[in-house]
């Protein structure tokens, strides 16, 4: 039985159809790719995963039991955490403060405890340096891994991950990627993860989902939808195809 | 309690009457006429020279904003007993005096009002508080009486009375009292319609009063929302016999004739009203408009009749304390320069127990008191049609 | 020189972020900024275009200086910015967004609104719709030929591939090389060094606020230090 | 009949003076507390000129458009350009300050006695069974030549669309060549303009005191939230929702306030349509 | 070419995680020193001030009990609140009536006053909130029922309608009944108690795990829920407890004043009151809502009182009924203008550089 398990998800806003009929299962400590073109719908699959609000049609199950719709909150506390595309920080907290929260906010009493365990997620991502600044003039990228911290913070069980590369260098993403694997290989958490940079899809997706248009085009080994025409076609451009 | 005043013996040299209304916000015109006839009462008796039982002492006003705000109202009343005020006089909006006469009430200084017409302000056993103009209830059944008078003088007959009054407290109470009167009298008050004054058109309102066909329509508002209803009834020409102000705030203003449409022609109201028969009123008046630029509105008269009672009141107790002075204001009989029915007398809750209304009538673009008719300057015309 | 940056400083609520830099770009040239996050980058295009304020140095475009809150006016001498979020009438049509494009154009040559939409055909298409309902990469062509409305004579993109599927980014950068092919010329900045050092003339590597290497950019592309910070993964 | 007709006139009215409101709060985002008293001044001004210079009040429209519009690009100028990137309650508290300031100079300078303004010819004409003044149905008239005006210069012009950009992205809008701020004095200008307009309607049917503008300060939110903020034919529906919901609601609901209709409707619509009438979701 | 070496970004102080901690710990106890301050002011200022400035003193109280209430909702919640007089109403009316009608003490009505003030504010947020209005829609929604509120009671005979209620007069002190002759010092310390709780719950609050909550709520609504916080609850907490400690206020108002009506306690006024005090001060901040009452309610007394003792050359203006108002308009529009962050939140951003 796999862990996530998405069923017939449809999401229309007014007239358009940001996701049709999409269908798709993570089993638990997988680690699944997401790829699609801008607009096809990614961020809005997460978005009804984890009830940002509701899907218009379909069923979410997480270990069996049924949360489509369930508030966010809620599935937060039951493990199933998610990273925001465009960061989302408290801004006028510090670093420190901001996974402080986190912890908290699974019940870790008292304060200092909570402290002294986000000081360590903070280690863990890096990001200790930065811990007493406040969050909201902070670099992109330390943003970014920030709100990595964040989610880690809240020990997830299925961590959902929406373009965490985006806006690093080369040089930046690797330590994140490392620890990405190290998560899933001594914590086993299982993980989706949107992605346009393609060398981490590689390296790190067991499967790979494309969608285009709201609806899953192609699924699979990750070479073999990375080879697929249409997804070339549609997603990656005949230049990609050239240069690889 | 604070005690205002001196020690109360005789060699007080300058006694302080603090004077409180709306110089500013929406009664601002009120207020500041007011303000100026409480000035002209204490000029007076200064210039006569001053309270001779007080060795000629010198009244001095101190006049303060209530902003027409019950806070202000009370911080002010208190700022001008700590500043030694002997009494009070004020202060036009019933919230704001009730106010004050909560707080004269607690410091044991005396608070003569010269307009507030809500009943309640001495309904609660207040011993500092004293009221000269009749009270929204004793205006609303003044109002039936004489409307019926004039209308069996007349030899006219009025079967139904559409009335509409503003919905706050004052049209409230002064309909209550008016309709329980006219039934009384065998008058039908039916429908009787409440708006909101801050309205921007009463049409529909002044529609609805008439459907049951009125013969007379009666009106408790303040000015604004009153010329609004006139330019209804104007629009609409309804078949009525008169257009019958009670108490109304509007109708007996000299302004009202000429915004009002065909300039309020025939327009009757009761309300309190300056003595136009009385020469001692009339000259005040006149001195009241040479001075201010503006002819005397009957709440500056009331004003100046308030500073007067006080005035009285010292010379006849002999005393600036506060607590001898309440109980002279409290046994003083005056002669007020509005209409009354015999000299000012307070009866126990304070209030003016002669107290009345006199009715006027818009004819000929001037208001002319014409009813009761000891007081009247002219004969009233009814029926009286608006157009 | 077209525009010429000199020993500028920078940054928000008196943090200085940029310390001292100096570049310049010369007429029909694609320069490259490449660079960490947070080394700058955007803080330094808006800087040029007068939308942050300078604590010292100057700049200046076409022999005239530039000062803090200039945006409006540098944008009618033909400087354009193109910022990191785009800033899209969203409300506005496709078509109002272009024709806004053209407001500080005054008398200059530049893109035909035909060149344009041949440059972008999706925008052909796509005339009545919202800005703000476009996809990511849409809004992105609008952006860049919004600003190519106003007939610039220097445009600043500030990382116009990111977030970008692969597809989108080539088309963005074959807009870049027809846009210069025109006489315009760019600064860029990018994430994506390997594309825009391919694509660049001359390039600045930026780091903490400063200009830690320039030169040819493929020179740069060579260099092993770059490589290892930038291109590499 | 008449509660309809009545309720159509005023709504009408309403929606003038709202018309202001909702431009400044579509491309500023301020809500502006001083509408009212802008109305009030716009109704001296309209005073102050038709007795001076003996003319129609409808001419004075010549005088209280410009001046209105001079004095709300003043006040963008000196205080409102200077904290446009503040948080919406300081700007609000602006505008709080320039109400106040406002009422309290016409108080000042004209005294508090209420004056009037006669509209020549003004009489009830009977119109579907019902009565109403000449004054009001002019005013209706300029309410919709208001609105086309304001919808044509915003939609059909080329800065009428600069102005829509401004509102849609100020930074945007800054960096292809639009000077913001000016937009920003020009819009409050209108705005101002707007509420002079309807100053000098207003003025021909009810008595000029300086809190008359203020009166109509909370039906004149209502209007501008019920049509989508912003929004200036939506302004004109709202109007009218509420002109006719206060005069029905008077019937339904004797010797409450007519206003408790209103808000009733108010809230009902905003819950069930958030951005308004005529908002689009974002 | 140049050949500095290449870095990755490097925060600006390695040790930020320190200081962090140490600028908080003196936080706290300027806090508490401040809060001290506040005690011993409130016991001593009866016996300095002249008993006619002890009104405008009570008033500072009043405002800043509104400005603090106020300032949690909407600066630390983020919820926009222009229809604060809907709870400072509630407080006031509850405990007139109880007292009037029902004879019921004071201290009792304002229990209840609290009780309902904040399951109003509760109330009121989950709908608008559950309609998911935001920014001025929140803001035109709260005051809407404000409004109606007023509305309704202006049209209610049992409240009395426009009349509003009286307090009626004891003669001399009475706790129980919570009056004390006119002008006695103990109206400011009970008012000084009720301030000093005010501020204490603050304190306690943004110290709590849910004051932390609340303020990530407020900073990122979505992110807040994405690492399990209830963001409603937080939400509707803060409103609640903003609502409670403005009907304090009320209580605090009629038992003073000795009088309430529609207009003073639910018309818009009070709203303004609540907003301007605390953004004068500085919203969002502790000690903004307290500062900003202290500048604001005076003023418009300076206002008048200057003008009233205005100097020999500018004697024609007093007396110019509503020159003090455009003076006082004026006042706040340039603190506004000078300080748009407010007095506390311009110095605590001075002092954080
Ligand atoms: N709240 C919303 N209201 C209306 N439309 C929306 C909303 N959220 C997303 N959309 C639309 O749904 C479609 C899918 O958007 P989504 O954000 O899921 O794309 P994406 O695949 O994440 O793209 P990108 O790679 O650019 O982030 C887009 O056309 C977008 O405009
Ligand atoms: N508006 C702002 N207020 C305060 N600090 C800011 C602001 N914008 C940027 N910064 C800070 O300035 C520094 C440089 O930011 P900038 O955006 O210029 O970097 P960048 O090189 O463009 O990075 P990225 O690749 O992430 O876009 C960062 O430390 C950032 O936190
Ligand atoms: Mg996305
Ligand atoms: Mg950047």
């Amino acid at each position: 039985m796999s862990l996530l398990e998405i069923d017939g998800l449809s999401k229309t806003f007014g007239g358009l159809q940001a996701l049709r009929d999409v269908s798709i299962s993570v089993d638990e400590g997988e680690i699944l790719g997401v790829i699609g073109a801008n607009g096809a719908g990614k961020t809005t699959l997460f978005n009804c995963i984890t009830g940002a609000f509701p899907p218009s049609a379909g069923r979410v199950h997480l270990d069996g039991k049924d949360i489509t719709g369930a508030r966010m909150h809620v599935l937060a506390q039951h493990g199933l955490v998610r990273t925001f595309q465009l960061m989302r920080p408290f801004g006028t907290m510090t670093a420190l403060e901001n996974v402080t929260i986190a912890v908290q906010s699974r019940g870790v009493r008292p304060e200092r405890k909570a402290r002294d365990e986000a000081m360590e997620v903070l280690l863990r991502t890096g990001l200790e340096g930065w811990a007493g600044n406040v969050s909201g003039s902070l670099p992109t990228a330390v943003q970014k891994r920030l709100e990595l911290a964040r989610a880690l913070a809240m020990r997830p069980r299925v961590l959902l991950l929406d373009e965490v590369l985006a806006g690093l260098v080369p040089a930046e993403r690797a330590p994140v990627l490392e620890l990405l694997a190290e998560l899933r290989k001594n914590d086993g958490v299982t993980m989706v993860f949107i992605e346009h940079i393609m060398a981490a899809v590689r390296q790190l997706s067991d499967r790979v989902v494309m969608m285009d248009q709201g609806a899953v085009l192609a699924e699979g080994d990750v070479d073999e939808v990375l080879a697929d025409p249409r997804v070339i076609s549609a997603y990656l451009g005949k230049e990609y195809g050239d240069a690889a | 309690a604070v005690t205002g005043g001196g020690s109360g013996g005789g060699d007080v040299e300058e006694i302080v009457i603090g004077a409180l209304h709306p110089l500013s916000g929406a009664n601002a015109v009120d207020g500041q006429q007011m303000s100026y006839a409480a000035q002209m009462a204490v000029d007076e008796v200064n210039d006569a020279g001053g309270i001779a039982c007080l060795d000629g002492a010198t009244l001095k006003l101190e006049a303060a904003d209530t902003k027409g705000e019950p806070e202000t109202g009370q911080s002010e009343a208190t700022r001008l007993i700590q500043e030694g005020a002997a009494a009070l006089v004020g202060s036009f909006q019933s919230g704001t005096s009730a106010n004050i006469a909560a707080v004269a009430e607690r410091n044991g200084v005396p608070f003569v009002m010269d307009v507030s017409a809500l009943d309640s302000i001495l309904q609660q056993d207040y011993t500092y508080s004293f009221r000269i103009q009749p009270s929204g209830g004793m205006m609303g059944e003044r109002g039936a009486t004489f409307l019926d008078e004039i209308v069996k003088e007349a030899g006219a007959e009025v079967d139904t009375i559409g009335y509409l009054y503003e919905q706050g407290n004052y049209g409230a109470s002064v309909y209550e009292a008016f309709a329980a009167e006219a039934a009384e009298l065998g008058m039908n008050v039916t429908p009787a319609i409440s708006y909101d004054p801050a309205s921007s058109d009463l049409s529909t309102q002044v529609q609805q009063a008439l459907a049951e066909g009125a013969d007379v329509l009666a009106v408790s508002g303040y000015y604004r929302d009153g010329l609004l209803i006139s330019q209804a009834i104007s629009s609409i020409a309804p078949d009525l016999q008169a257009v019958f102000g009670v108490a109304n705030g509007g109708y007996d203003q000299q302004q009202f004739t000429v915004d009002a449409p065909n300039g309020g022609e025939g327009y009757l109201n009761a309300n309190y009203q300056i003595d136009v028969t009385n020469e001692r009123s009339m000259a005040v008046a006149d001195a009241f408009e040479e001075g201010f630029g503006e002819p005397m509105r009957t709440s500056a008269a009331l004003t100046y009749d308030a500073v007067s009672v006080i005035a009285e009141g010292l010379e006849q107790g002999c005393s600036a304390d506060t607590v001898e002075l309440r109980d002279a204001i409290a046994a003083t009989e005056y002669e007020p320069i509005v209409v009354n029915d015999g000299p000012v007398k307070f009866d126990k809750t304070g209030q003016n127990e002669n107290a009345t209304v006199s009715v006027v009538q818009v004819q000929g673009g001037k208001i002319l008191t014409v009813y009761p008719t000891d007081v009247a300057e002219a004969d009233f015309v009814f029926p009286a049609p608006v157009k | 020189m077209l525009l010429e940056v000199e020993n500028i400083r920078s940054g928000y609520h008196g943090l200085e972020i940029l310390h001292e830099i100096t570049l310049h770009v010369d007429p029909g040239e694609i320069v490259a900024v490449v660079g960490a996050n947070g080394a700058g980058k955007s803080t330094l295009l808006k800087t040029i275009v007068g939308e942050t304020k300078q604590f010292g140095g100057a700049v200046r475009y076409q022999d005239k200086t530039i000062s803090f809150g200039g945006s409006h006016q540098v944008a009618r001498q033909g400087l354009m910015l193109v910022p990191e979020h785009r800033a899209l009438f969203g409300t506005l049509t496709v078509e109002e967004n272009l024709q806004m494009g053209s407001w500080a154009r005054r008398e200059r040559e530049g893109f035909t609104e035909q060149e344009i939409m041949e440059l972008f055909p999706i925008l052909d298409e796509r005339r009545a719709q919202y800005a703000e309902t476009m996809s990511g990469g849409q809004q992105q062509m609008l952006a860049i030929a919004r600003a190519l409305m106003g007939a610039p004579k220097l445009l600043l993109l500030d990382e116009p591939s990111t977030g970008l599927s692969p597809k989108l980014t080539w088309d963005v950068f074959h807009a870049v090389k027809a846009i210069r092919e025109r006489g315009v010329s760019v600064l860029i900045v990018e994430q994506n060094a390997r594309q825009v050092l391919d694509l660049a003339d001359r390039a600045y590597v930026l780091e903490s606020g400063s200009v830690a290497l320039d030169g040819d950019a493929k020179e740069l592309a060579a260099d092993e230090r770059v490589q290892a910070a930038y291109l590499g993964g | 009949m008449q509660a309809l007709t009545t309720g159509f006139l005023t709504g009408g009215i309403y929606s003038l003076i709202a018309m202001g409101l909702t431009l400044v709060y579509g491309v500023l985002h301020i809500i502006n507390f001083a509408n009212g008293a802008m109305v009030a001044l716009a109704m001296y001004i309209t005073y102050a000129v038709v007795s001076g210079l003996g003319i129609h009040p409808y001419m004075a429209l010549l005088i209280t458009v410009p001046v209105m519009f001079i004095i709300g690009a003043l006040l963008q100028t000196t205080l409102l350009n200077p904290i446009m990137r503040a948080p919406i309650h300081t700007q609000l508290l602006i505008t709080i300050g320039v109400a106040l300031g406002i009422e309290n100079i016409l108080l000042l300078v004209f005294g508090p006695n209420p004056l009037s303004v006669r509209l020549p010819g003004n009489q009830g004409i009977h119109f579907l069974g019902a009565t109403v003044e000449l004054s009001r149905i002019y005013a209706f008239i300029g309410a919709l030549v208001l609105v086309a005006a304001l919808w044509v210069l915003l939609r059909k012009t080329r800065i009428g669309t600069a102005i829509r950009s401004v509102a849609a992205n100020p930074e945007g809008a800054r960096l292809i060549g639009i000077n913001v701020k000016r937009i920003y004095v020009l819009t409050f200008g209108l705005g101002a303009a707007a509420a002079g307009a309807a100053g000098t309607f207003v003025a021909t049917f009810t008595t000029i005191e300086p809190t008359a503008g203020a009166v109509f300060n909370l039906t004149a939110f209502v209007v501008v939230v019920l049509g989508g903020m912003g929004n200036v034919p939506g302004a004109l529906v709202g109007g009218l929702i509420v002109g006719l919901t206060e005069q029905l609601g008077g019937l339904i609901l004797p010797g409450q306030s007519p206003l408790l209709a209103v808000f009733v409707v108010f809230l009902v619509v905003l819950f069930a349509k958030p951005q308004g009438i005529f908002g689009r979701a974002s | 070419m140049t050949t500095a070496s290449i870095r990755r970004p490097e925060p600006p102080t390695a040790t930020g995680a320190i200081i962090a901690n140490r600028t908080n710990s003196s936080h706290r106890r300027w806090n508490w020193i401040l809060l001290g301050l506040v005690a011993v002011a409130g016991i001593s200022l009866p016996f300095i001030l002249p008993a006619a400035e002890l009104s405008v003193a009570m008033r500072v109280i009043i405002y800043a009990l509104m400005g603090i209430g106020w300032n949690l909702m909407s600066g630390f919640g983020g919820m926009f609140s222009f229809g604060h007089a809907a709870y400072f109403g509630i407080g006031a009316y509850t405990t007139a009536f109880l007292l009037v009608d029902v004879g019921l003490s004071p201290w009792v009505g304002m229990l209840f006053g609290v009780i309902f003030a904040a399951g109003a504010a509760v109330g009121i947020s989950y709908l608008a909130l559950r309609y998911k209005l935001k920014g001025a829609y929140f803001a035109l929604a709260t005051f809407a029922f404000a409004e109606m509120l007023r509305l309704f009671v202006t049209g209610n005979k049992a409240l009395n309608g426009s009349v509003g209620f009286t307090v009626p007069v004891i003669r001399g002190d009475t706790w129980g009944m919570f009056q004390f002759s006119a002008g006695s010092p103990i109206y400011f310390w009970i008012g000084t108690v009720f301030l000093i709780i005010a501020l204490l719950i603050t304190m306690f609050f943004l110290r709590s795990r849910a004051g932390r909550f609340t303020i990530a709520v407020r900073d990122d609504e979505m992110a807040a829920a994405a690492i399990g916080i209830p963001v409603l609850r937080h939400k509707l907490i803060v409103a609640g407890l903003s609502g409670g400690i403005t009907a304090l206020a009320g209580t605090l108002y009629l038992q003073f004043y000795m009088f309430i009506d529609p207009e003073i306690a639910f018309g818009h006024a009070a709203s303004n009151n609540a907003i301007v005090t605390a953004v004068v001060g500085g919203v969002g901040t502790l000690w903004g809502p307290l500062v900003g009452a202290i500048i604001v309610a005076p003023l418009s007394d300076l206002a008048t009182t200057a003008l009233r003792n205005a100097p020999e050359w500018l004697s024609f203006l007093s007396g110019q009924s509503g020159l003090d108002v455009v003076i006082y308009a004026i006042i706040l529009i340039v603190c506004v203008l000078v300080l748009p962050k407010g007095i506390v939140g311009t110095f605590l951003s001075r002092r954080r550089k």
